[in-house]
């Protein structure tokens, strides 16, 4: 009952804050100075053209009503027409998106190890050079963007030691031909080893670049939130009853450390989907943010505005999915 | 907390020092960089195109970090993408800190209407990927220094109104807030005279992050070629560029980045060691 | 007949937000925390209040000291009624009443030095000889002028209490309210600063209500004593009286859980 | 007869810091219910860790021997110490709202000392549990084995605690001011259920308290310490008729008694605190000479 209604509220509430990203995207940009209709024009192109092409696009109306109408559309799925791809706009970003999400869930999956693994390791040999050498790591690792991180790895991985392809999603000479755009499940599923190795190489270096910083953040927060916890009394008290230490950790501590750890993670995971922007224009990897580059160098309007609304669709659900997963471990709320 | 706190202060004095001196040095080559670069940063030169490093054979001399595909000095365009970086760095940091410290000095002391506006407008900001919404915003501002400071400013202030408020919150619920307001003080003056001294090195720390973020920012938008204008000297443009040429010139990509590298290090280091430093309540 | 009494409370009650149950329901229920609260403190008096978590003690002083507006009842200052002035309205009488916190690691501000502490609230008054006034306050509490310049961080808990009590006489005010400012000392630090405390009221002619969970500390402090409970009064009468020969079993039952330092005493076999 | 418990010129220290515990030697034997008091900073708690082997990470052993049933435990190792110490003792801890773990049930916490350090059969110890439960005055045991502490009041989870500390029969338990956080009337209850239990199952028991008060309902001999020194070493029916410390003395005259408020409440002089601050200094150099 609770938790029900809890979701519920916090629906609304995502549905508000959805609302006013949609506003306030429109609002920006149809400030573009640029003129998307003028570079879709053939030379030679009669002002009459150009009328006809605007309405086409319903540029001719104020930016209220395009937004009434615009916004019509997205209650009944149609996002309206890339401009300067000339598809619907919903397609574009559902063929692009399984990329995005594949290498964002491959990050956090790699943050979550990697950071998890530090935090245990620092805490259970806290107040040694293992632990300080693991807070200094920490400290470079969250201070160093995923940007840098990419740039850096293509140095190390791509260039001086070059393990790993530095761009694309697969190797162009691989032929397979995909059902779906989830090309690592897709390929996992068919028995493709083969491809699913070279996914893995091509999702290797962008991937790690985006965990990093969070990798950080987990195994700060973690650390932190599991110190404070062993500090408590009911840990004390299951040490005097004769656990090792890592089964105290384990057993009595982790459980009620991670579930601080896990909003924030909630939050960062977000940063590290929004960084996927950038780290796929690094690497050239074929997903939603290297299309949305594009379609922003275009003034591609409509295209703009689906991929705006569809990152924060993603946002909003992961916050929502991350609340109510910790209102179902945390007894408290769960037993109200 | 009491064993080991000598070795953390020496850390800390470490770090500081450390990461001050690298700042001290970016800022000395920014502010004298027509003097110190050894070549004019925007001469081409075609027959020099792609010079390697001076250690490496082939080299000419004069250009100490080797030379791009268009036969530009790369030490001098590091120098003067620094000055570049270094007034986004202070300017856009500064600004984003004023703006985003007071709404959550409010939010977070104020409560009410006043916390649940700037709060709802924090959930909508948070919404938006926020280097995509940057690109976006100097796509529409139009390129150079102020639009890009303007998008800095927009996008980040919530770092800095998420932060504050929760530790203003914090801080209005201990009693000192409750013995001022037993005094006689106003609600704005407790703010300011209270809460505010107890959050500043916080909004200190959070500063200096935000430069190197900033510089970040800038690197970003000028290696998708959206920054101040094409040929001006960047850290970000010269990474575009090297990106492109990695295979053949690996030092157009690796030294600019190890300035980007070390910048955004150092500020983020002397942040949080200018916050253990002198924070009394902390020593 | 207000010559007599400075505060006369009458019907008092007050309901809060009830954070428990709430915190994501927008409309948070209310809670009932005091429940029809009447007494006059006399002027001179020191009135004990007293009782378990939850009794209600400490939002009855932070409703006296109005940093908590009633949600009913009046709350009658010298004569005037205070229940619902705004802050604007409450600042000149600020001074005349006072208050002294709980714990003093929270309620001194981590980021001022004591001379800082104190010398505000004179400062804000209008008041002059600021240094002067802030000397006489440590001098007060038996804290050395050389404190002046300290951070709380730099004091052990009892002199972070003297502090917190140096800010509210520095003001010389007519009465003061101390909310369970022994609960956290040790013993000896506990009977040091209810000694000083005994000794302001003599010597200042203060008005104190002092409000604890513990009935023990206040038997000497305390001309009457008021006993609560849910946010009601269950006794009040005079210390002797109550301690004597107490009407309420709620009060009995509490003084008979009191374990005394001593080998004889009945009921705890 | 050797004793349940002997601590020989223990000393703890601040690693590379100065001493919290200093040279403390103390006796308990078996069925025996000693308190240990002193103000903060005093070592009262930290003897307690010490002999239950949780000294924070900050502090260290630096000399003596702790014999539990004969055995030096500072000299056994980790693993083999943490069972033995698991065997023989238990604690009941000072704040019951943050002693129980909160994201597991109740019963699981009472019951896992016996399942998994000493091997009983879950239904075996489960079993144990409702008797213990019931032992210290818990209605509907069965149904409070299965929920969440939080769901529990103070008092509650308090009497869950001893019941927990009592469950392996140990031969000592170490109750660290289990009544401080617990209001007046509730610490009653409990004071009263702790000598009930400790009478019927013949624990010894180490009782750190900073209350006098305490001392004298539940205690049958007391150290008095300050500053990590044992000052006093008596039985309680000598101490509260004449203390054999002026610094106890001093202690005694401080805490509330309602019915002498003259004699009373009387600020520790300064005379007194320099004498045993002298008494500490002393000690020390005597320390560091040998």
């Amino acid at each position: 009952m609770d938790l029900l209604a809890r979701f519920l509220i916090r629906l609304f509430s995502t549905a508000i804050t959805l609302f006013g990203v949609a506003v306030i995207v429109f609002t920006v940009v149809r400030v573009v100075p640029g003129n998307p209709i003028a570079m879709m024009l053939p030379p030679g192109a009669t002002p009459a053209d150009i009328v006809r092409l605007k309405a086409l696009y319903g540029l001719d109306k104020s930016i209220p009503q395009q937004f009434v109408i615009w916004f019509w559309g997205v209650l009944h799925g149609d996002f309206g027409t890339s401009i300067s791809l000339r598809q619907p706009v919903l397609g574009l970003v559902l063929g692009r998106l399984p990329a995005t999400l594949e290498l964002a869930t491959m990050a956090l999956v790699m943050a979550i190890l990697i950071g998890g693994a530090s935090a245990l390791t620092a805490v259970r040999f806290r107040g040694t050079q293992i632990e300080t050498g693991i807070d200094v790591a920490n400290g470079a690792a969250l201070s160093i963007p995923d940007f840098l991180w990419g740039l850096l790895l293509i140095i190390f991985f791509g260039v001086l030691i070059p393990l790993f392809s530095i761009s694309g999603r697969i190797s162009p000479d691989l032929q397979l031909n995909f059902e779906t755009q989830f090309y690592l499940i897709e390929s996992i599923v068919r028995l493709r080893f083969d491809v699913t190795a070279n996914l893995l190489a091509h999702m290797f270096m962008p991937a790690l670049a985006l965990a990093l910083p969070l990798a950080a953040i987990i195994g700060q927060l973690l650390k932190q939130s599991l110190k404070e916890t062993m500090e408590l009394d009911y840990v004390t008290l299951a040490r005097t009853k004769g656990y090792s230490e890592t089964r105290v950790i384990l057993r009595e501590a982790l459980r009620n450390a991670i579930l601080p750890t896990l909003t924030l993670t909630g939050v960062q995971f977000t940063f590290l989907i929004g960084g996927t922007v950038i780290v796929e224009r690094l690497f050239s990897y074929e997903g939603l943010g290297n299309m949305a580059i594009d379609a922003v160098v275009n003034r591609d309007l409509p295209l703009i505005q689906g991929i705006v609304i569809c990152f924060a669709v993603i946002f909003t659900a992961v916050n929502l999915v991350v609340d109510l997963t910790y209102a179902a471990l945390n007894p408290r709320l769960r037993h109200a | 907390m009491l064993d080991g706190r000598g070795s953390i202060n020496r850390r800390v004095g470490a770090r500081l020092w450390l990461s001050g001196g690298w700042l001290l040095i970016v800022c000395l080559a920014s502010a004298f960089a027509p003097m110190i670069a050894p070549q004019d940063p925007l001469a081409q030169d075609l027959m020099s195109g792609q010079l390697p490093p001076f250690w490496v054979h082939g080299t000419e001399p004069g250009f100490w970090l080797g030379t791009d595909s268009l036969g530009r000095d790369v030490l001098s365009r590091i120098i003067w993408g620094g000055r570049i970086a270094l007034q986004v760095a202070l300017i856009a940091g500064t600004l984003t800190a004023l703006v985003g410290s007071t709404l959550g000095l409010v939010a977070g002391f104020y409560r009410g209407w006043a916390d649940r506006i700037i709060s709802r407008l924090v959930d909508i900001w948070m919404a938006f990927p926020p280097v995509l919404f940057s690109i976006l915003l100097v796509a529409v501002l139009g390129t150079g220094l102020r639009s890009i400071i303007i998008a800095i400013v927009v996008i980040d202030w919530t770092r800095f109104a998420r932060v504050i408020r929760a530790e203003a919150m914090n801080q209005g619920a201990m009693d000192y807030v409750a013995a001022a307001q037993v005094a006689g003080f106003s609600r704005q003056r407790t703010m300011l005279t209270e809460i505010l001294p107890n959050v500043l090195p916080t909004i200190v720390a959070l500063l200096s992050l935000e430069m190197g973020i900033a510089i970040i920012v800038e690197a970003i938008l000028s290696f998708v070629n959206l920054s101040i204008s094409t040929d001006a000297p960047t850290w970000g443009g010269m990474i575009a560029e090297g990106r492109t040429t990695i295979y053949q010139a690996w030092w157009v990509l690796v030294f600019p980045l190890i300035a980007l590298f070390l910048t955004v290090l150092s500020f983020s280091q002397f942040g949080e060691g200018l916050k253990d430093r002198f924070d009394p309540v902390l020593r | 007949m207000s010559e007599q009494s400075l505060f006369r409370v009458e019907d008092l009650r007050l309901s809060l937000p009830d954070l428990v149950g709430k915190s994501f329901v927008g409309l948070a229920a209310r809670i009932e925390i005091l429940r029809g609260i009447s007494f006059t403190i006399q002027r001179g008096k020191v009135l004990g209040i007293v009782g378990g978590s939850g009794s209600g003690k400490s939002t009855l002083a932070r409703a006296l000291v109005r940093l908590l507006e009633p949600t009913s009842g009046r709350i009658v200052f010298d004569g005037q009624d205070i229940s619902h002035l705004d802050e604007q309205a409450l600042r000149p009488l600020r001074r005349r009443f006072q208050m002294i916190f709980q714990d003093p690691m929270s309620s001194l501000n981590p980021r001022r030095r004591v001379k800082g502490i104190i010398a505000a609230p004179l400062r804000l008054h209008g008041l002059t000889g600021i240094d002067r006034r802030v000397d006489e306050a440590l001098d007060h509490v038996g804290l050395p002028r050389g404190f002046r310049n300290r951070y709380p961080h730099e004091l052990s808990g009892g002199q972070r209490q003297r502090v917190g009590i140096a800010r509210a006489i520095a003001l010389r005010p007519e009465f003061i309210l101390a909310d369970e400012i022994v609960s956290g000392l040790d013993v000896s630090s506990q009977a040091q600063v209810l000694r000083l405390l005994e000794g302001l009221v003599a010597e200042l002619g203060l008005t104190l209500a002092f409000i604890s969970h513990d009935l023990s500390v206040i038997r000497r402090l305390c001309d009457d004593v008021m006993v609560l409970r849910a946010g009601q009064i269950v006794e009040m009468a005079p210390s002797a009286e109550i301690f004597a020969a107490p009407r309420h079993s709620y009060t009995r039952g509490l003084l008979d859980a009191i374990p005394l330092p001593t080998l004889d005493q009945p009921g705890w076999n | 007869m050797t004793a349940l418990l002997e601590i020989e010129n223990l000393s703890v220290a601040l690693k590379n810091g100065p001493r919290l515990l200093r040279s403390v030697s103390l006796r308990l034997d078996r069925g025996e219910v000693r308190g240990l008091v002193g103000e903060s900073g005093a070592g009262k708690s930290m003897i307690g860790k010490a002999v239950l082997g949780i000294l924070p990470r900050s502090a260290e052993v630096v000399e003596g021997r702790i014999l539990l049933e004969g055995t030096d435990i500072l000299t056994l190792p980790p693993a083999e110490r943490r069972r033995r110490i698991g065997r023989i003792a238990a604690l009941i801890p000072q704040d019951p709202l943050t002693a129980l773990n909160p994201s597991h049930r109740i019963g699981p916490q009472i019951t896992d000392r016996l399942v998994d350090i000493l091997g009983w059969k879950r239904e075996k110890a489960e079993a144990r549990a409702l008797e213990l439960l019931a032992e210290v005055n818990i209605s509907a045991p069965a149904r409070v084995m299965r929920n969440y502490p939080h769901e529990l009041s103070g008092g509650m989870r308090q009497r869950i605690l001893i019941a927990s500390a009592f469950a392996a029969e140990p031969a000592l338990i170490i109750a660290d001011e289990p009544t401080t956080a617990l209001d007046v009337t509730v610490q009653k209850q409990i004071l009263k259920i702790i000598a009930g239990m400790q009478a019927r199952h013949g624990t010894a028991l180490l009782f750190v308290t900073h209350d006098l008060g305490v001392v004298s309902k539940v205690c049958q001999s007391l150290s008095v310490l300050y500053a990590g020194k044992v000052l006093e070493d008596t039985q309680v029916a000598d101490f509260f008729r004449a203390p054999g410390h002026a610094y106890s003395a001093a202690l005694l005259a401080a805490t509330p008694k309602y019915t002498d408020p003259e004699g009373s409440l009387m600020p520790v002089g300064p005379e007194v605190l320099a004498a045993v601050q002298a008494e500490v200094d002393a000690a020390d150099r005597e320390w560091r000479h040998v």
